[in-house]
């Protein structure tokens, strides 16, 4: 039983890995912000969840685990707000420099 | 396990040393806050692998979230320069660091070895059942040292003084049109996200007595509910002329000042908590303390636009 | 190389990067930055000699966060001056 | 030990009964309730020196915990004498900051009082880390009192802070190694422990430095004369006087207890040395610069240049006399500077300029002002009937008696020689009547017959030179 709960958590460990990865890759080669912006938050918050997954099988407690769930909750909703934030704000720059050398 | 020990341990110092040099040497002024913002974590991860929670949590409320939003302001008014980094005789100061840094490492590694018998923390966790709370860095701070925690209340009151001082000679105070409106979505997330910190604070500065937490952490928190309260709009400007404000923010260092005289001459002696009112006084004296904390470093952050009619 | 010494150094390595930080460079945004890096450095090699004890040092652990106070609020009154410094500059 | 407490308890009460009062109330009541709790600080401090006559040395362990662990607050005779000191300054300066024609904006009564309590923590303190924080708290009060006069104060001000900051972290990781290698806080069970080993050394190098930076001592003084030059007259009067002193006094307890005997011999000589070039390099600064104010802040640098010295020669020798003179010189060259800020303060509003040739015909323009300020020179040179007379004979009595002493003495004669020149060099313009500076403003007399009463006082101690002698050394030293 356990080394197939062992087996389990180490894939799900290096799928987190996988995607943190990824994510940071994307923030590196990106080209605008928009883009780093799906990055960063759709891939990290994916292995976030995948870790959650790894860590709570390791502990197998309950609470740690809603603990955990919790946190991963909480990222992935501050992740999305921001993301919306940057990218209106980046938006609203863009607009500001093409009117201003639209009319230049 | 010992490997699994090295390798987080090379990784977290070689990240704190190369952003901590990177910070100060990059090009762009953005890219260092950020990198700064970054230090700032990687250090409250430093704190919790050396088993010091109560720091972790202070580092990231504080070191991380309140120092970089200082920082962001400050920069979005200087004007966005890229520093030209002092070349000259590059290697030769690097050397000269280097040879001051072992100097400094030969004598340091000598304390790395606890010799001596040093009492002084056995005499705290000695000492710390009767001092009305369980956790001991608490009863350092509140009852062992409250000297020390009365004295840096009046150095965070102090800042905000420096601040105001600087805010009288401002012409530029708030108006409302240079500000753009907040979007509804950073007013709808501010107000979902405001009780939860709220809650968050109070639960920190309740269990400060028995666990990892306290006044600072509890401040800190709770300071980062009022200044996204008052970013988002929901909340007006902070005016220190309102007395209601100026109370807010004196009542730390009045209460703890008033404690220490009253115990000073109807008890013992200075700061010598009655034995049975002990928990009760620092209990009162924490939460004082915190609402000053989260009033004084609101106002740090977010009090720039103060009206100059005072 | 026990984990003391190893963030003893490293305490030590931050303050020396701070203070050269702080020697060296012109714009004051990063020479304020540099005394918070100073400032984290002290307070690395404190929470290092706490370390020691295998239940951490209680005492130690009281002073880096009034440090930490310390320092932020020093740090809010560095960075409110050198705003209205800059401001103060545009307006000419 | 109560009298003492309650002398610092007074004050940051008053600081924050103020703030809490609001502008409204701090510009009507804010000068006499200054006043009144400097008096009342004073009379609390008279009360304590006169309690340590008899039992030299008072202690108290906040919290009634055991020696190693609570801090622990002492009261010698020397720290009642300085709470005195600062109590006295107090007043004068808040006096004439009170009826000043260009006085103080009203919110420097809150920041005043929570000086004077800061500085009375100070010399109370017994424990290094209770003296960081009261370190820190020292320089942010500065710089909330430096930034009042506006925004050409802002650049000093801003430098004297991050300069501070870096300071208090080098004297905290002193502090920090002190700890890891005895496990003490406490100055006075440190000072059994402590012996001359490598780490100690690097510890107390490290404080040294940090309190020689905010102490403004010769090779780290650079923000001193930018900052206390574009401070309020009553802000810069302050500062010189007594804000400088902390760190010397933490640096005279760090070397006379914490170190040991034989390696503050060792010290000795260096802090005499630097101490003379203190005092040549500050006068030969004083004596270039173009403006009265940072004339008078640069003698601030030598002054203290003078009290290193002093210093010096005191962990050399371990003389009772050379620690009469050093404490002795503090006082007088606090009240002297303070007279001479105020006088120069007056004089440039009465003369309208800030430059040394707006001096000409001073003794007929602002003839009390420059009167003051020649009488508080004289103090800073020495001249007899003055208190720096007083220190300067204490001092050279023990070197002059036996032939190897000489070159120190030597040392303190140009140390006078350049303290002459540079006030003199001011006080000599005044009395050039031939072509005198026009004036556009009318005299304010009674801010003058002000600045003057430091001035007097300071000749007054040459007359109460005996008690003086007599609590210092006697007292306990």
């Amino acid at each position: 039983m356990t080394v197939a709960l062992e087996g389990l958590r180490i894939v799900l460990l290096a799928g987190g890995l996988f995607f943190f990865v990824t994510g940071s890759l994307g923030l590196l080669r990106f080209p605008d912000t928009y883009t780093r912006l799906h990055a960063v938050t759709k891939a990290d918050n994916v292995g976030l969840g995948l870790l959650v997954a790894g860590l709570s099988l390791h502990s197998l407690e309950w609470q740690s685990t809603a603990l955990m769930l919790l946190i991963w909750l909480f990222v992935m909703a501050s992740g999305a707000t921001s993301a919306q934030l940057l990218a209106r704000y980046q938006r609203e720059q863009d607009r500001q420099e093409s009117a201003s050398n639209g009319n230049r | 396990m010992e490997i699994a020990e090295a390798v987080l341990d090379t990784a977290l110092i070689g990240l704190l040393l190369t952003m901590a040099w990177a910070t100060l040497h990059t090009q762009r002024m953005s890219a260092a806050i950020a990198l700064f913002a970054g230090f700032g974590m990687v250090l409250a991860l430093i704190w919790a692998r050396l088993r010091a929670p109560d720091l972790a949590l202070a580092e990231a409320a504080i070191g991380a979230g309140l120092t970089s939003a200082l920082l962001l302001r400050a920069a979005s008014i200087t004007r966005e320069e890229t520093i030209r980094i002092p070349t000259s005789r590059l290697w030769l100061r690097w050397l000269f660091v280097t040879a001051v840094f072992a100097w400094l490492a030969v004598h340091v590694l000598a304390l790395s070895t606890l010799d001596g018998g040093h009492s002084l923390p056995e005499l705290v966790t000695g000492q710390t059942p009767n001092s009305g709370v369980r956790h001991p860095v608490t009863a350092v701070l509140l009852n062992f040292r409250a000297w020390d925690t009365l004295l840096e209340l009046l150095v965070l009151l102090l800042a905000l003084l420096g601040f105001r001082q600087i805010a009288r000679h401002n012409r530029h105070p708030y108006d409302a049109d240079h500000h753009p409106a907040p979007w509804p979505l950073l007013k709808a997330w501010s107000r979902s996200l405001a009780p939860l910190l709220v809650v968050t604070g109070g639960y920190l500065l309740w269990r400060g007595s028995d666990d990892p937490g306290g006044a600072f952490q509890a401040g800190a928190v709770l300071a980062a509910a009022l200044v996204l309260l008052r970013l988002s709009g929901q909340l007006p400007v902070f005016r220190w002329s309102r007395w209601t404000v100026r109370l807010a923010a004196l009542t730390g260092p009045a209460l703890f000042l008033s404690v220490a005289i009253g115990s000073a001459v109807m008890g013992e002696g200075w700061l010598n908590y009655p034995d049975n009112a002990s928990t009760l006084l620092i209990v009162l004296i924490e939460s004082a303390a915190t609402v000053s904390i989260a009033v004084t470093l609101a106002f740090l952050v977010a009090g720039e636009e103060e009206d100059i009619a005072e | 190389m026990t984990i003391v010494t190893a963030y003893l150094l490293a305490g030590l390595a931050l303050f020396l990067i701070g203070l050269h930080g702080l020697l060296t460079l012109q714009s004051m945004l990063r020479r304020i930055m540099a005394v918070n890096l100073m400032g984290s450095g002290v307070f690395l090699v404190l929470t290092a000699l706490a370390a020691r004890l295998p239940e951490t040092d209680p005492v130690l652990h009281a002073l880096v966060v009034t440090g930490l106070v310390v320092s932020i609020s020093a740090t809010a009154l560095a960075l409110r001056l050198h705003g209205a410094l800059e401001r103060h500059r545009e307006d000419g | 030990m109560n009298p003492a407490l309650s002398s610092m308890a007074l004050p940051l009460l008053a600081g924050l009964l103020l703030l809490l009062a609001g502008p409204g109330l701090m510009r009507r009541w804010g000068g006499t309730l200054t006043l009144i709790v400097s008096v009342a600080s004073g009379l609390a401090a008279w009360m304590a020196l006169q309690s340590t006559l008899d039992s030299s040395r008072q202690e108290a362990l906040l919290g009634g915990w055991e020696e190693g662990l609570a801090i622990r607050l002492e009261l010698t005779a020397l720290s009642a004498l300085l709470l005195l000191f600062t109590a006295l300054i107090h007043g004068l300066v808040a006096l004439y900051a009170q009826f000043s024609r260009h006085g103080v904006s009203h919110a420097y009564w809150p920041l005043s009082c929570l000086l004077h309590g800061t500085l009375a923590a100070l010399w109370l303190s017994g424990d290094l880390f209770n003296l960081y924080v009261t370190l820190e708290l020292l320089g942010l009060v500065s710089v909330a009192l430096l930034t009042q006069s506006g925004p050409r104060a802002w650049r000093p001000a801003l430098n004297y802070l991050v300069l501070s900051l870096a300071a208090s972290l080098c004297y905290l990781l002193g502090v920090a190694i002190l700890y890891g290698q005895y496990g003490l806080l406490d100055i006075e069970l440190l000072s059994g422990v402590t012996e001359n080993d490598a780490v100690t050394r690097l510890a107390l190098v490290l404080m040294t430095g940090g309190l020689m930076l905010k102490a403004a001592m010769w090779p780290l003084h650079g923000w001193l004369p930018a900052a206390h030059a574009s401070a309020p007259t009553a802000v810069s009067a302050l500062l010189s006087a007594l804000v400088v002193k902390g760190p010397l006094f933490i640096l005279w307890r760090l070397w006379s207890e914490v170190a040991p005997a034989d390696l503050a011999i060792q010290a000795g000589p260096l802090f005499a040395a630097a101490g003379i070039a203190a005092l040549i390099g500050g006068g030969y600064a004083s004596l270039r610069s173009p403006y009265i104010k940072t004339l008078v802040a640069y003698s601030t640098v030598a002054q203290m240049g003078y009290a290193m010295m002093a210093l010096g020669l005191l962990l050399f020798w371990q003389h009772p006399q050379m620690h009469v003179a050093l404490w002795l010189f503090v006082i007088a060259h606090g009240l002297a500077k303070a007279s001479l800020f105020m006088a120069a303060g007056e004089i440039q509003h009465t003369v309208g300029t800030t430059r040394i040739s707006g001096l000409r015909g001073a003794t007929q323009t602002a003839p009390i002002a420059m009167f003051a300020f020649a009488v508080a020179g004289g103090s800073l040179i020495g001249l007899p009937p003055s208190g720096g007379f007083l220190s300067k004979w204490v001092l050279l009595g023990p070197l002059l008696n036996d032939p190897w002493n000489w070159p120190w003495a030597a040392g303190v004669f140009l140390g006078t020689l350049v303290s002459a020149a540079y006030v003199f060099r001011a006080v000599i313009m005044a009395f050039d009547r031939v072509h005198i500076k026009r004036v556009n403003l009318n005299p304010d007399h009674t801010a003058q017959w002000l600045a003057m009463l430091p001035a007097l006082l300071v000749w007054a101690m040459a007359l109460s030179g005996n008690w003086l002698v007599q609590w210092l050394a006697g007292g306990g030293i």
